[in-house]
């Protein structure tokens, strides 16, 4: 055993070694990312391309901007500051209502998700009421939450928790229905107690649910603050948006649009770190397995 | 058998079958198991081996009859029970090491001294070295072997084993059966203990219950009164118990027949 | 999808909000039969936001909007031409209503940081909340622009304290003034208290269609004055109950005493012939010109002739 | 095996005629559900109970209306009509939009998550844009859609679709990426072509993560289509609510979002029936399912 | 041996081991199997017998060496292959028969003829009754015999198996035994057969094969010249079966005893 063992190079000097037709994993690992960032280049540029020709040839650019117009409003607002202040202060403002309500939504979603996914009673009584419940508009409950909770932060928070909410708990729900239950006999004949199940088996069980459904949720998560903002708000990305609309400022909308998209990327970054993290112990699907 | 450990009394569990039916998987069974005894279960496939083993273990209600563990009937999983399942449970997200660590700490050992026994038994059941392996990456024998650890670990006082060793060579399959007999002989464990090899019921058990084709109940049930400590591949040459295996051999054989037969008039 | 008809097929008209009093005149002749009386098939929908519903009819979709007069001349900056074909009304139809805590401003001049509401950043609240700040020697930037939107959570951000002050119409001004949760500091819904606060005339509600489209249908745009001027009409000859009543049963439906005083206290702003004043497009210009950042450097630009015309509405009979 | 074999009675009459302390299941199941019952009608009338006394006695119903008066705006919705037309015209067009906008959204997503799930070229190339394209706030985009698709009922539908369909994406994604890897290699040695391991291996597997993101998507869909009425319409339960808002009359918004509700209910009832249908091979877990 | 079906030449696989070490699971293996010979394969647990399948069914490709099936490299699935996995990979979704119907409705036969066909094997295989059994109605050896039905309804003509009888009790496993024979017999098909019970690889196979503990390559190789067609139960008791089996036996042992006393080297 322990000659092999030589740690992460080891795997590279073999291959490379070995003089065989067997491809280099890890420059064929370089070559694929290079394809993929090539690929994904091009596609923007194409994108970019061929929205500032057909506006500049044909169609009015009064709806649809362009993006050479566009990227001067993101300089401009990067350098001279918005009509509300700086943008950094916006996104800020944004970033905060979308973080804490993000965070308590999927906290929340989680924890009753996988409760009620282990209870039947619980879910069988509860069920009905959630789901009416995520059939409500957050449009008009924004409006109700700026009402109860006041213009400020909190109404903001509200909005989104109520979108990351519903995102997660049903991922939860169904994760920890779907327990393989061998597992869980297992466990319960090792000793663990309910508590113990819960934690060491369903939980890690319903991670890569849980996991998908966070993926779309910080985009909910914004999408809430920006929902709540437009509602009622002196600050953040939204109002900015909606003061573009108001203004017929399409290369304003699009560029709001484009910050948001932005801090969406980033958080999704983050995501898939803590993902790669938590789901380690998976094989590793990379190079074998079956493409379709 | 006076004070036994494991006691069913003419449980009876009905599945809900294919298209609505309901499907008899044990049927009346009657099944005693005493202090430190060690019964080995023989019987065609799909009889109602692993369900009578999960009875026992609470896993399952009977439908019928009662099931008593330590004299009282079961109600949700008896204390000091240890069950190897017929399919491996190991948790895929969780090392070997951890694997196995996972009886003790639901028991309240801190990590450090549920890992330090954990690697004890890692090494028992010829593991060593694969401590930080996840699962997938074992072959099917080396993941039996960690249900294997994880099981013993907890030093159970009654012990169920589903097939426990199918996936094993021979060799391995022996010394495995060794260190069994050399847990259990000190502990006053009573086993229950699922198996095809009837060369093995034989060997390890002081009596081999052979049950009757689906639905499962007792058909006999034979002690081997083989002194013991026995040496497993000594002991296979003996007369003694050449004589016990021809005996439960026979009795198994009519019962598969009578399976077959069945299974062979559904198809007219 | 340019759904832009010939002469007599149906004609579509965005309201920017049609339960609000200030656009009552829309529902009201739709009500009234005075569409259908000229012979039009009109369609009335509603968007909550001017701008949206300035969108629907730039792209075609609508061939009318009613909303606010300021609206055209913003648009020419862009490079839209959009014209008021029928001004129903000279004066915003606005008030600016503060809390009555005891730190709320007692005048514009007061307005330095505060904060004020608005429905919308970039609307005409917007503007003549600015207007009337710079007419008092506030600087735009000393006070904060909170979009409070209208209705009860424009009520609810004034009586928690979340803004000081705010630019609204009926019913929320009547609502607010009803249960003394509010008071009127600019009252921008009679000619006076508009000419008061902003130095002169502010046109508003107005009915405003593309330019080439009015230019191309002159018989349905003179329909539709005929249509809005008796309505007008109607308006100034008849009580707010009668008005009220004629109005489908559930734009009362915040309560009929609020939306009858609504109506009554907001009458007022309509004028009778449709026509716009010149010198209260003027005046529109000035205002905007301090406020709005895409009219301020293209004021001098502005061709106020073509936002709006008095053709159709001189040939109404009278 | 055949006189075992006497259909859904048997059970029931076996355990019944047996006389131990068995309990039988049937009317275990008839105890649970009215207890299921009960505590939900309870739930409910406490709720409507608490809120009724607190806006009589304590708080203004200007906010809050009350339990009496939507139930009155009710009544009055679907005898006298509304001023827009009778009810059920609106309660039409609002679900002819959302269950359209489900429809294609749930299509668009299910296909393109599993063939993204199942190629990871692909999914590594467009991974970044669907993420970042579900950021885009849906209020901007209904905006957006209303000046690309017109007034009509496409920008509604369009904005239910964006809603309903990275919902579902996400899932199928996921669900598309978990299957079972054995499950697959097998189905090839026994001789599978790509696209039958996608339809016989990857589409089953992938079914419950699908189900599970479908029982919030009708809820979406509605969201969708009321957000889509509130940027811009003539008919629709959201033109409704949002003209009750512009009224001062709460009551009309409680009772139009109670319509919306009970609309994302009975889809639900739908969609449980389906699922059930679709997952009949599932061991049953009610009876011996252990809770939590 | 001329014209071999299926070839490994110095074919290596390594896996990425935990902690980003380098396992290495079949080394410099070199394996001929003749058209229409029956191999068994048997070995220590973990030392890489599923791998070396893997390698032949062209699910993983070798990190080093050549595999060849009739002549040429493998690149995907080969033609005319049939694989039993250790661990069974039945559908949960689809009912005993529609499983078994699996592989010839993915070759393009109607639904009806695939299941009038996996009817047949269906009951062959002793399940008659259970056609509408979803797999988690079953007990662990009729899922596997649900496994093999599978895979022999596609008529392979190079059939690996991986530990295909281990959860089948004696009986049953003797009768799909002298099934697998029968069945064989007539097709010329090339059979590698993985298996632990050393009675079962010198009974059924041409040649036994006994592979070295971890990572494996092939240790010995012996002929088994016994007359066929054999009767697995009286070949049983025949002198030259034991002869063979001996053999066999102390060449596996040596080898087992050789991975136990690494694994204990490790622990040390
Ligand atoms: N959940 C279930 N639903 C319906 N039938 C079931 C269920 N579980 C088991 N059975 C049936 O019960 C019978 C006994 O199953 P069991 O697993 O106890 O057999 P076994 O003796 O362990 O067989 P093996 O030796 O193959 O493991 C089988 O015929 C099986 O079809
Ligand atoms: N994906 C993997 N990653 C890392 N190591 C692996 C992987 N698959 C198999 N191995 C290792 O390769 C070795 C051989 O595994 P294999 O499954 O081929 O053994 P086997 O001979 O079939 O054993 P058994 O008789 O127990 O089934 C084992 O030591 C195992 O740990
Ligand atoms: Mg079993
Ligand atoms: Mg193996």
């Amino acid at each position: 055993m322990s000659p092999e063992r030589t740690g992460n190079t080891a795997l590279a000097e073999l291959t490379a070694s070995a003089e065989t037709p067997t491809p280099d994993p890890k420059a064929a690992l370089r070559r694929r990312r290079a394809t993929v960032w090539a690929v994904r280049v091009l596609l923007v540029v194409l994108w970019l391309g061929s929205w500032e020709l057909t506006v500049t040839y044909w169609i009015d650019p009064f709806f649809y901007s362009k993006p050479s117009l566009v990227f001067a409003k993101l300089v401009e607002w990067f350098t001279a500051g918005t009509s509300q202040g700086s943008i950094w202060e916006n996104i800020l403002v944004t970033l905060q209502e979308s973080v804490s309500g993000f965070a308590l939504g999927a906290l929340a979603g989680i924890v009753l998700g996988i409760l009620l996914g282990r209870s039947h009673l619980l879910a069988d009584i509860c069920a009905p009421f959630i789901k009416a419940a995520n059939a409500v508009p957050r449009i008009v409950l924004a409006a109700l939450f700026v009402i109860w909770f006041g213009l400020g932060m909190s109404s903001k928070i509200a909005t989104a928790f109520v979108l990351v909410f519903f995102a997660v708990f049903f991922n939860a729900f169904q994760g920890a229905r779907e327990v393989d239950r061998n597992l869980v006999n297992n466990a319960r004949i090792l000793g663990a107690s309910r508590a113990q199940v819960l934690t060491t088996i369903v939980v890690p069980s319903a991670t890569s649910w849980i996991l998908a459904s966070l993926h779309s949720a910080f985009g909910f998560a914004l999408i809430g603050a920006v929902v709540g903002e437009f509602t009622g708000a002196d600050r953040g990305l939204g109002l900015l948006i909606n003061r573009a609309q108001g203004m017929f400022d399409a290369a304003g909308i699009y560029a709001g649009m484009i910050v948001i998209t932005v801090l969406a990327l980033v958080a999704e970054a983050v995501l898939t770190w803590l993902e790669n993290r938590l789901l380690r112990w998976r094989p590793s699907t990379v190079s074998t397995d079956p493409q379709i | 058998m006076d004070d036994p450990v494991i006691e069913l009394r003419g449980a009876t569990k009905r599945f809900r079958g294919a298209t609505g039916g309901v499907h008899t998987a044990v049927r009346d069974l009657t099944l005693s198991v005493g202090r430190g005894e060690f019964v080995a279960v023989v019987g065609p496939t799909g009889c109602g081996k692993s369900t009578t083993l999960s009875l026992v273990s609470g896993l399952e209600p009977p439908s019928e009859g009662e099931v008593l563990v330590t004299g009282r009937p079961v109600r949700g999983i008896p204390d000091g029970i240890g069950y190897m399942f017929q399919n491996d449970a190991v948790l895929p997200w969780r090392s070997v090491l951890d694997n196995v660590a996972a009886g003790p700490r639901y028991r309240g050992s801190s990590r450090a001294a549920a890992r330090e026994k954990a690697r004890g038994w890692v090494g028992r059941v010829g593991l060593a070295g694969f401590e930080k392996y996840y699962p997938h990456q074992l072959s099917g024998g080396m993941r039996k072997r960690v249900a294997l650890a994880q099981t013993l670990v907890n030093e159970p006082s009654i012990l169920l084993m589903d097939e426990p060793f199918s996936a094993l060579d021979v060799q391995t399959r022996a010394l495995m059966q060794d260190e069994l007999l050399r847990l259990w002989s000190g502990t006053g464990a009573a086993v229950v203990f699922v198996t095809h090899d009837l060369e093995e019921a034989v060997a390890l058990a002081d009596r081999v219950v052979v049950m009757t084709a689906s639905p499962a109940t007792v058909k006999a049930s034979f002690d081997i009164p083989l002194p013991r400590p026995r040496d497993v591949e000594e002991l296979r040459l003996t007369p003694e118990f050449l004589d016990r295996y021809r005996e439960v051999w026979d009795s198994l054989r009519e019962e598969v027949a009578k399976s077959r037969e069945r299974s062979a008039q559904r198809v007219a | 999808r340019d759904s832009r008809t010939a002469d007599g097929g149906p004609v579509r008209l965005m309201v920017g909000g049609i339960e609000k009093v200030i656009y009552l005149p829309a529902k009201l002749a739709d009500q009234l039969g005075y569409f259908r009386q000229e012979g039009l098939d009109v369609q009335l929908s509603t968007e909550p936001a001017g701008a949206t519903a300035e969108n629907s009819l730039i792209s075609g979709d609508v061939q009318g909007v009613v909303g606010f007069y300021d609206h055209t001349i913003d648009l020419q900056t862009k490079g839209k031409c959009i014209q008021s074909v029928v001004q129903m009304s000279d004066v915003p139809g606005e008030a600016e209503m503060v809390s009555t805590r005891p730190d709320a401003p007692r005048s514009p001049a007061e307005f330095a940081g505060k904060r004020l509401g608005v429905t919308s950043p970039g609307s005409s609240t917007d503007f003549l909340t600015q207007a009337l700040a710079t007419r008092n020697g506030v600087d735009t930037h000393a006070y904060t622009t909170v979009k409070a939107g209208a209705g009860q959570t424009f009520i609810a951000a004034l009586t928690n304290g979340q803004i000081d002050g705010g630019m609204t119409t009926d019913p929320t001004i009547n609502q607010l003034t009803s249960t003394g949760q509010g008071r009127i500091l600019a009252d921008m819904r009679t000619e006076d208290g508009t000419k008061a606060a902003l130095g002169g005339l502010y046109p508003s509600t107005s009915l405003y269609m593309e330019c080439g489209y009015v230019a191309q249908h002159k018989q349905t745009a003179q329909k539709l004055a005929n249509a809005l001027v008796k309505t007008l009409r109607y308006i100034n000859t008849h009580s707010a109950e009668d008005i009220a009543a004629k109005m489908p049963p559930d734009y009362a439906s915040g309560g009929r005493d609020l939306y009858v005083k609504s109506i009554n206290d907001t009458k007022a702003m309509f004028n009778s012939d449709g026509k716009m004043k010149p010198e209260g497009a003027r005046n529109v210009l000035d205002v905007l010109g301090e406020s709005s950042p895409s009219v301020r450097p293209k004021k001098d630009q502005i061709d106020l002739s073509r936002t709006y015309t008095t053709e159709f509405v001189d040939r109404v009979a009278p």
